[in-house]
Parts: C-alpha cells; structure tokens; sequence
C-alpha cells in the first residue's frame, strides 16, 4: 500500500510538470493550428534565462521564475512576427519544417552562449529539502510542481470559460471568419494566446527543470514526449491534456518501477493503444 | 574556429602541395564536436591540443596536422564515411578519437586496406580490440573501471548490493563487471535494474532500491541530464540520509557534470582512471594546457586524458616509423609500450593493444572554494581490462 | 498514346509523349549526377552511397507522404528493419550482396505491413503519433535483442562478399557507389512506373479525397496498406544498402532522429514528387557535411537557418521551386506536370 | 421483383432526433424520379443512408433483388448504385481525362495494379472519349480540373458515374451553383443518360425538375408526403403547407 502511494504520488508530479510545460503547445496546436515543434525551445530558453539569473546574477527562485517567463514572452514576440505568422494556416508539414528549424537554430546559438554542460537552477531552502508526507519522503519542491500544475489547471479553466478573453478565444477558435465578423479582434486573440502559450512553457520549462534538467538539446529530446502527451490528451483540450499528463505519467513512473527494462515499451504501447481507441485524443475536438 | 581553420589549412594544403610536402603526417580526429556529446569531442581536441602544446608539433622532423571531423551522435554509417574520407581524401596516416562504440566497429574493417592504425581516445567496449589487429584505445572499458567497486563495497561492510544501470551497451557491461567482482568478492547483488536511457525522472527506481532492502546502489548511466536525475532522486528520495551507500564507475561524476550536480554529489564513491584533481607534476602541466585550451576549467574531464594519451602513443608510432605509413610496424612499435601518463603510470598491454592503468577510487568532496571535486582516495594499480583477458 | 490516336478532336497536344520523354531526361540526369558524383569527388564515395541509402529512404517516405498523404515520423523503422535484417542474415552467412538487398526488401515490407496496419487506424495529428511510437518500438526492439542486433553496440562483424563474385566492398568504395546508385537508378525507374500507374493515381485520389474514391467503388485501406508495403521494400532496401557498404548496424537506423531527417528532407526537396525526394536528401545532406566541415559547432543553427528560408522563400519545396518554373515555360501548351 | 431498386421503411435517429422516418420508395429500370423538399427536410441524409455512407437504424436498401443493406459504400458502388456529389469531389491536380480513365480501370478491377500502365489501353480509352464526348467534355480533356468552368465540373462528376456502368443513379443537386447559361448544357447531358438507368435526382431547380421528371417524391421533415406526377405537385396540399412554411422556396414551387 505504501509503495503503490509512493508511486502515485511520483506519477502524479511526473504528470503535472509534463502538464504544465504541454498545455501550451497544447493550445497553440489546438486553437492556432499550429505544430509548434519549437515549443520545447522555448521552456530550454526560459530555463537558460532562469539559470543565469539564479546563478550569474544571484536572483531568489521567484524572481528568476518572473524574469524566465517574461524575458522568454519577449524573444517570442519578433520570433511570432516574422516567421509564425507566415505559417499560420499552411500545410502542417510546412510548419513542422519551419519549427524544426526554429529549434535547431536556438539550440546552435544556445550552445554559443551558454557552452555544453548542464545548467541548473538552485531551488531556494524551503523547496530543496526532503518533507516527510507520512509514507515515504519527497522532495518538497515535486510538492510545490504539482501546486503549480493544479493552480495553472484551474487558472486556464478559468480563463477561457469565465472570463470575456476566454469568449472571444473559444469563438475565433470554433470560426475565426464569423468571430472576425462580429467584431473581436481575432490577431490580437491569436497574439495574446501565442504569448500565453509560451510563458506557460516558459514556466514548465523552469518549474519542470528538476524533472527535465535544462541542457541544449532539451527542446529535442523532450520533442517527441511532448508532441505525444498534447495528441492524446487531444490538442486544445485542458482536461485532455490534464488525463494525458496524469495516465502517461503514471503508465511511466509505474512501468519504470514494476518494470524497468521495458519502460519505454510501456509508454509507447499505452500511447498505440490510447490513439487507436481515441483517434481525436482524449478530449479532442472534432474535426 | 581553430579547428575551421585547421581544416581549411588541410584542405588548401592538400590542394596546392599534394605530395611535395610528404614532411607532414595527417593525423585524423573522429569526435562528437557538435550534439549533445559535444562537450566529449571538445574534450578530444583539449587533450590533443595540450600535447601538441606540450611536446611540440614536430616529430623526428615531421610535422604533425591534425584534422577534426564532427561525428555528433553514434551514426556508424557517417563514421565510415567521415574514416574514409580522412584517408582517401586527406591521406592521413593515424585515425584517432572515437566516441561511440559502433562507430569504432563501423572503421575497424577498414584500416587493413587503408593501412592506418586507429587509437581509439575512448569508445569502451572491449570486444572492439578484437575487430582489428591495428587498433590500439587508450581511454578504458566498462569493465576496467568498475571490478574494483566489487571489492570496495564488501570492505566498507556492503553484503547485498542492487544494481541499476541504463539499458543499453555500457550499462550492460557495467552491470556483468560489477556483479563478478561483486559476487567474486562475497557480496550478493539482490536485483539488477535496467532503465529506460532517455529517462530523467528516477523516483520510481529509487522506490525499487528502497524496497529492495539492499545496503547500497550500485549505478551505471550515460553522464549529462540522466547523471544529474538520478543523483538527485538518490538525495531528495531519502536514500543518502537512510545510509544506503552508492558506488559507480566515474563516468557518474565526471568533472564536467559536477558543477551541475552540486552538494548532492558530495559523498559518492566512485572508481575511474582519471580525476581531473590527480596529484601529480605531469598531471599539473596538462591540466593547465588543457584548460586553456578547452576554454573552461568546469569543462575539463576524462576524454581529454585519453586524447593525451592517444597522440601520445601515435607520436611514438611515427617516431617508430619514420614518418612511413606502415601500419602494423607503428603498431608492433607501442605494444608493451609505458610511459606516465596524467593519469599515473600507464603500458600498452602487449597482446590485447589496450592500456594498463592505474584505477583509482574517489570521493566527491567539497574544495576550499567551495567547488567539488573528485578526490583520489585509494589506489588498484596495473588493472587490465578483464573483459580481454578472459577472452 | 492511343487515346491522341483515337481522339482527333482533342486540341491538347500529346502530353503522353512529352511525360515519356521528360522521364527519360530526368532519369539522365540522375544517372548522370551519379556518375558525376563519381568522378568529381571520388574521396568522398561512402559520404555519397550515404545518401543514395538516404535517399532510398526519403523515397519510401514520399511514396506514403507525398502520394498518399500519410505523414509518418517513423519511417526509420522500414529502413532499420531492412539494415538489420541483410546485418543479421550476413552475420550468419548469407554473404550475397543482392540476396541481402532481396532480404532487406522483404523484411522491410513486412515491417511496412504491420506499421501500415496500425498507422491507418487513424488520420492527421494522431497517425504521425502513432508513427512516433512504432519507431520507438522498434528502437526498444532492437535495443533489447542485443544478442541478435549487438544492441547500441552495434552489430558488426559483416563480411559481404564481392559483387558478383568479382567487385570487392572496399576502403575506396568504388563497388559500394555504383551498386548504390545502380540500385537507386533501378528503384527510381520500378517507382515511377508505379505513381504513374493506375494504382498510383489511386494513391493520388485518395490523398486528395478519400470519400469521393469510396464512390467510385474502390477500398482505402488495401491501396494505401500495398503502397505501405511498397514503400516498406523501398526503405528496406535503402537500409540494406546502408548495412552492406558500412559493415555495421547501428540503433541510428532505427531512430526517430533519423525518420524526422526523412522528414525534413522530403518537405524540403517538395512532397509528391520523386524527384523532389532525391533533390531534398542531397541538399540536406550536402549542406550538412559541408557546414560540419566548416565549423562543426555550428552546424546545427545553418541547418535551421535553411529551413527556415526553405519555408518562408520556397513554400513548396525546392522542388516546387523548378516546378513553378517549368510550368510557367509550359503554361500554353496546357500538359499536366 | 419487377423493381429494380426500392427502400423500405428507411429510418435514421441522431439522438431522438429522427431526420429519416418510414421512407419507402421504389423505381423501375428507366424511371426517372426526383426527389424535391425544403431545405433540412432530409434529402441528403436520405441519399448518405441510400448509398451506405451512414447506416440506417431500421430498414432495408433493396438493389436488384438483393438486400445491400449490410453493405459498405464501396461494395453498393461495385453492385451500381452511384452517386454524384452536390458540391463537387474532384482531384484539382487531374484532368477529366484521368478522372474517367481511372474511373474505368476501377471499374474494371485494373486499377490497383502496380505495374500497368494507366493510359494506352486502348478498350479503356475508347470507352473515356465515348463518356467525354457523350457529355462535351472533350476540348477540356486534357486540362487540369482546378482550371475548366464549374458547370463542367458538375459535368464531369457525372461522367464520373456513368463510368462506373451504374444500375441505379443518385444525382444529388446536378446543377447546384452552376450559372443558369449552363444549366441547359447539364439538361442536355441528363437528357442522354442511359434510358435503362434508373435515376433519383435531388434538385432546387424546379424547371429542372419539371423537364427531367416523370415522377416526384417530395420529403419534408425526413417524411415522403407526397409522391406523384410532376403536374400534380403544385397543387397537393401537404406540399404548399411544406414550402410555405419556409417562404424562400415557396415561389419556386408554385
């Protein structure tokens, strides 16, 4: 019994440092249409950015989280201007192309600056030591990822079904002609989203570094695993990405433990499985 | 930029001397100098540049030209192509680097025809010596660094030991050397453990290591983000403070990755050829050519030893042959070769080409600036690799 | 042909003609790129019967993507299951260079049966998922029957024996190019023959419009699971060749990394168009050994850098690029390109 | 069995939402049927059930005496029950030359071979230019789909089908969106179908109606209310009550 809390409760913040750096390419693809392969690239900027301001400038663990996502939003701006929005509405192929290349291009000029080796971003005090939840001890900072996950959950929940931004967003999303027609500024909704979209990775990016550690070929390497969790959660989707992140993970950490060696097989044949009962994904919208 | 202009250096001189300038040996690098291993390949050219700087460019008159060729990923097929190009292309006459296992299997097949010894700075597997009778490595195996961690753990009172090593070549001979030390020793391994390489989050592992009830971990894993993972899952999973002891080859704590690896490292017990902290004048005269080379002390680790090492051996090969290509002459020249290394005391082993060394065990510990380090604290000495010998 | 013939009111000229015509020049020039390729840079010929293996599989990648419209992210294991199958049969003593190339074919057909199988479950974002998770199967796969595959060591140790019993896989690599390039010209051939054939313009409906083929009266998924199948022997072959001239086999060649490499040099050379297929492998690869050359820290931000002008300069690829020429020197005389 | 084609008690729930209830109608060999109804009265959810696209929650589809009612779409095409589509399905890249060639060569189980050659069979290409010219569609052989007018799209849909040698013909809107200047080339080509094929067509066009015509089935609300003479249907009650309660259509009815 404890054993199998102990794993839940590893699967479980698994899950919501996925969830969190998913989401946002969950609604660029979702609700941009947009395979954004460069997603990753982002959350390693962010991570970069996180790691200097921790490490080179001295910064507490809150500022450098602010500066990461706010200094990340700020690379992205041009980036959406000059090459996203060429590739809005073009051929997914197109945009995996164009994407790709984004990514190669911040991994060759982030190995410029930063040079090969890892880079971590020191936890403050309270979030690096050991708590004790009663069956077994975790680390206090995989409390605080799976806070941050339900809080990011809830707030986009909120967002999008409460607030007037959310309207607007949800009604360019279903017919971005008709909702152009009726007066909302659908560029400004599709720019607002596009910088949600990345301050969330940026924040996943930060947060999610103890599980996915920053280095240069983390936009690569995590590529596959987030392009898999956002499809069969259903893009766009906030619940869907949520169940993703949560059964994928836990299909994981639970493999990883009662069988090791055939860990990816586990991942991998869930997500067969999932896909060919789900064609859409979870939650996802019909087409 | 010094290796875009090496390289254009060869490729004009290649075109406008040809084979009026036969004074000048080509030596060619094989390294990852781009991807994730990048770090490795400028290791390489670290190593090699400090001997170069160290004991000149020249060898009996001959002049030495190295040439680099980027290998990022294990990719024998573009390993081939890249040997093959250095020696019809630019007519070297050494092969040398090697990251990757199958991408030294992917060139042995060559050298006979291409009549070029390849010194092999560190892909570690011991079945490669067998491939080719021109090859010579002097980085180490799997096996040669961790046999002495079997005899280690049962002096430090160790009974039952679990394994857990990334599932892929190294990782497997890690576990195989460990556990025939280990057992040779008296002690039990209760479970072997093989994880999913590209996994960084290691909290269900350490739940098995936990429930397995055995006194210490025993771990093989690629260096970079799965390093860095598991040494922190080991810390923040409570392993370290229930006591529950941890051994593995220094591929774990390699110099490179400490800096990340931070106060969670301090304590780990490793086994390894090389520590960058080696306390010896040879050691202290390559360490400071090679960092001002490598460009960063915090970058410094053990392929650049094996560099050194390597262009050491080949200087010998063309010091043996005078500058003509015979192959199995410059090889035969360096079996049983000795000389000390960085790393301390150091013999081509006569029948198998591969290096006798030294295998120490260290410690992390925290440096008076604060830094952490590998510190020697034991010695096995004269190891061979005995994946070879039982072969 | 008859059709011009019987049809006299038909003001289009014949297009028929020129189409065989335009194959026939276009298979020149790979013939004679290849030749070319052989005397300009006779140093760097296991570089050049890379791309040949390449280009097979980008080939076999086009078949699906580009004539079908099934984008897949795991074409590598068609080319992987070929490379270990001729590895595995060469290891054991079947030294023959074509039977390997016949083996590689069959086991990659297989290969293109059971992903077919699985893929055409599902449409869009879902089947380039499903994609991903078969190559990494099949990298688990070969991962972990080391004892057949030699695992990430590698599998070594193949000895294939001289071309026809007189032309040696050598150091120079001479044998290994012209067998490659002989093989890329014979499937080049075999292959424009099938997208030009009725079941090709099947493929070609069905990419286009799945529904109005239904009503016409034929199936989807037999066609599309045969041109898996197809394009499975392509890409096996692509991996046999690969395994011959190199002697080993690797996991690369089972790797996702690689099916994206596919990827990209498809949509980079124009989807749909075999040509496009082998204009794409080359550039990309071109561009990668020589920038790698020139500064190997820094490959990689060119290679973005390309693709990104690709994109925003030549939207339908480079193909697309003489395409649009080509048609606009043709616009008057109305033939189908 | 005199009939050739006849559905009985046709009916198709979404939810508790019946769009199709007790449809049961049946044509002879040569007849010539349309079927008319105001806009959501379930025309086209009655020709996807006809044709196998969706299934039906009761019912039969009878086609020659056989109950293909368990069949798929693709099999009903392969017995001769064809349809054309009311926004028009065709591959912009091809010309109607190779719309119709392919068509054929389906038809005659040639086109999954790999190996032969699409063009040169010279049985095949006499029987395309036969369809081509049958419907004046041979000075635009030759050129891509994407570039010739829509009215010979529409022409070339139905060029489509009587390719596949069809038993039974659902033309659904024939001359939806073409400009009226070419509705009497599409009249021209119904004109010349086949006289053994029987033909159900779903159309707005009321003149159309009238001169194609010899028998009319109105549906309104997934329900046959009337069937009948052409001449007849102006002056039926239910149908007057069916159009005017959507204004836009009425005055083409009366």
């Amino acid at each position: 019994m404890q054993t199998v809390l102990s794993i839940a409760i590893d699967a479980f913040a698994y899950g919501m440092a996925l969830f969190i750096i998913c989401i946002g390419l969950s609604l660029t693809m979702g609700l941009m249409r947009v395979v954004n392969l460069a997603h990753g690239a982002f959350a390693m900027i962010a991570g970069y950015i996180a790691s200097y301001a921790a490490r080179d400038l001295g910064l507490g663990y809150a500022a450098a989280i602010f500066l990461a996502i706010v200094g990340t939003v700020v690379i992205s701006i041009p980036l959406e201007r000059l090459l996203y929005r060429r590739i809005y509405g073009r051929p997914e192929l197109t945009q995996v192309l164009m994407t790709i290349g984004i990514t190669f291009c911040v991994i060759g000029i982030t190995n410029y600056f930063f040079g090969p080796t890892l880079k971590t971003i020191p936890l403050p005090g309270s979030l690096s030591q050991p708590v004790d939840v009663g069956f077994k001890t975790i680390a206090a900072h995989r409390l605080f990822v799976m806070a941050c996950g339900v809080v990011v959950a809830g707030g986009l929940w909120y967002l999008i079904e409460k607030t007037d931004f959310g309207i607007k967003l949800r009604a360019t999303v279903d017919n971005a002609a008709m909702a152009d027609a009726l007066g909302v500024r659908t560029q400004v909704v599709y720019a607002v989203s596009f910088a949600i979209a990345i301050g969330l990775a940026a924040l996943g990016g930060v947060v999610g570094a103890e599980f996915l550690p920053i280095e240069p070929y983390y936009a690569l390497r995590y590529m596959v695993t987030f392009l898999v969790v956002v499809s069969v959660g259903g893009a766009g989707s906030i619940p869907g990405a949520v169940a993703a992140c949560l059964l994928l993970g836990a299909v994981d950490t639970t493999g990883r433990y009662l069988m090791p060696e055939f860990g990816n097989f586990f991942f991998y044949a869930a997500v067969i499985a999932i896909v060919c009962v789900f064609p859409r994904g979870f939650f996802g919208r019909a087409q | 930029m010094k290796v875009s202009k090496a390289i254009l250096g060869a490729a004009i001189g290649a075109l406008l001397t040809g084979s009026a300038m036969a004074d000048t040996i080509k030596v060619g690098i094989i390294g990852p100098f781009s991807g994730p291993f990048a770090l490795q390949g400028k290791n390489f050219q670290a190593g090699v540049e400090a001997y170069m700087a160290l004991n000149g460019k020249s060898v009996k008159g001959h002049d030495i030209e190295v040439i680099y060729r980027d290998l990022p990923a294990a990719n024998p097929a573009q390993s081939r192509a890249l040997a093959q190009e250095l020696v019809v292309k630019e007519k070297v006459q050494y092969l040398g680097g090697v990251y990757f296992t199958p991408d030294a299997m992917a060139i042995t097949p060559l050298l006979k025809q291409a009549n070029t010894p390849l010194v092999i700075f560190n892909a570690a597997t011991s079945a490669i010596m067998t491939q080719s009778p021109l090859v010579v490595r002097t980085s180490f195996t799997t096996a040669q660094t961790t046999s002495p961690s079997g005899k280690i753990a049962t002096e430090r009172g160790v009974k039952k030991v679990i394994s857990a090593v990334s599932d892929y070549g190294p990782g497997v001979d890690a576990e195989a050397a460990f556990k025939k030390a280990f057992e040779a020793a008296g002690g039990q391994v209760v479970e072997a453990i093989r994880m999913p390489l590209n996994t960084t989050d290691f909290s269900p592992i350490m739940q098995r290591v936990r429930d397995s009830g055995a006194e210490a971990v025993f771990a093989f894993l690629p260096s970079g983000p799965t390093t860095l993972g598991f040494v922190k899952a080991y810390n923040e999973t409570g392993l370290k403070q229930a006591g529950i002891k941890f051994f593995a080859p220094g591929d774990l704590t390699q110099e490179s990755d400490l800096p990340a690896l931070g106060d969670g490292a301090v304590g780990l017990l490793t086994t390894f050829h090389y520590a960058v902290s080696h306390d010896s004048p040879e050691n202290k005269k390559f360490v400071e050519a090679a960092t001002k080379a490598v460009g960063g002390a915090d970058q410094l680790s053990f392929p650049s030893v094996g560099a050194y090492d390597g262009m050491h051996v080949i200087y010998k090969m063309i010091e043996a042959t005078d500058g003509k290509q015979d192959a199995q002459k410059a090889v035969d020249a360096v079996k049983g070769l000795s000389w000390t290394s960085p790393r301390g005391p150091v013999s081509i082993d006569a029948e198998t080409r591969h290096i006798t060394e030294n295998i120490y065990l260290r410690e992390v510990v925290k440096g008076p600036d604060g830094k952490t380090y590998n510190k020697e604290i034991q010695t096995f000495p004269n190891q061979k690799d005995p994946g070879l010998a039982t072969q | 042909m008859q059709v011009v013939a019987q049809a006299q009111r038909v003001p289009a000229p014949s297009s028929v003609g020129n189409r065989w015509l335009r194959d026939a020049i276009g298979l020149a020039l790979i013939v004679a790129a290849g030749l070319a390729g052989y005397w300009l840079f006779p140093d760097n010929l296991a570089l050049l019967t890379r791309v040949i293996a390449v280009a097979l599989l980008v080939l076999s990648l086009d078949l699906i993507t580009g004539y079908c419209g099934v984008a897949s992210l795991g074409q590598a294991s068609l080319f992987g299951a070929g490379a270990y199958a001729a590895g595995i049969a060469c290891v054991n003593g079947v030294t023959e260079p074509l039977t390997l190339i016949v083996i590689g074919a069959v086991a990659g057909a297989a290969a293109g049966l059971l992903m077919g199988t699985i893929m055409l479950r599902a449409h869009g974002l879902a089947q380039l998922v499903l994609s991903i998770a078969i190559v990494q199967l099949f990298h688990e796969a070969a991962n972990k029957a080391s004892a057949y595959t030699g695992g990430s060591d590698g599998l070594a140790g193949l000895t294939v024996s001289p071309l026809f019993g007189l032309f040696e896989f050598d150091l120079w690599g001479q044998t290994a190019y012209l067998f490659g390039l002989a093989l890329l010209v014979v499937v080049f051939v075999v292959l424009k023959f099938i997208v030009s054939s009725p079941f090709g313009m099947l493929c070609r409906g069905i990419k286009q419009d799945p529904i109005r083929i239904r009503a016409m009266g034929s199936f989807v998924f037999p066609v599309l699971l045969k041109m898996f199948v197809i394009s499975g022997a392509v890409a096996g072959m692509g991996g046999a060749l690969a395994a011959i001239s190199t002697q080993v086999v690797g996991l690369d060649s089972v790797s996702f990394e690689l099916s994206a490499n596919a990827l990209v040099m498809l949509v980079l050379g124009g989807l749909g168009s075999l040509y496009g297929a082998l204009v794409g492998t080359v550039i990309f690869m071109g561009f990668e050994h020589i920038v790698s050359a020139i500064n190997p820290f820094h490959w990689m931000t060119m290679v973005g850098a390309l693709l990104i002008a690709v994109v925003l300069a030549a939207p339908g690829g480079l193909s697309g690029v003489l395409e649009t020429i080509t048609r606009s020197a043709r616009r008057s005389k109305g033939g189908r390109p | 069995m005199s009939d050739l084609f006849r559905v009985e008690g046709l009916t198709k729930n979404f939810g508790g939402l019946a769009v199709s209830r007790n449809i049961s109608l049946s044509m002879p060999a040569g007849e010539r049927l349309a079927l008319i109804g105001p806009n959501g009265a379930g025309k086209t959810t009655f020709v996807n059930l006809v044709t196998g696209q969706i299934r039906p929650s009761a019912g039969r589809v009878v086609l020659a005496g056989e109950d293909v009612t368990g069949l798929g779409a693709v099999r009903r095409v392969r017995k001769g029950l064809v349809r054309t589509f009311q926004v028009t399905r065709l591959f912009s890249e091809l010309t109607p030359e190779e719309h119709v060639t392919l068509t054929v060569l389906q038809r005659e189980g040639k086109a999954r071979r790999i190996l032969s050659r699409f063009t040169g069979h010279s049985d095949v290409a006499g029987e395309v230019e036969g369809i081509l010219s049958t419907l004046g569609l041979l000075d635009v052989a030759r050129r891509r789909v994407g570039e010739i007018a829509y009215g010979q799209q529409r022409l070339l849909e139905i060029g489509i089908a009587l390719a596949l040698r069809p038993k039974v013909l659902l033309l659904d809107e024939p001359a939806a969106g073409v400009p009226s200047s070419d509705t009497p080339r599409i009249e021209q080509a119904l004109e010349r179908l086949p006289p053994s094929l029987a033909v159900l067509m779903i159309e707005h066009d009321m003149d159309l109606v009238f001169r194609f015509a010899r028998r009319v089935v109105v549906l309104a609300a997934g329900e046959i209310i009337f069937e009948g003479l052409p001449s007849e249907v102006a002056a039926d009650d239910r149908v007057r009550e069916a159009y005017l309660g959507n204004y836009a259509h009425a005055r083409s009815v009366a």
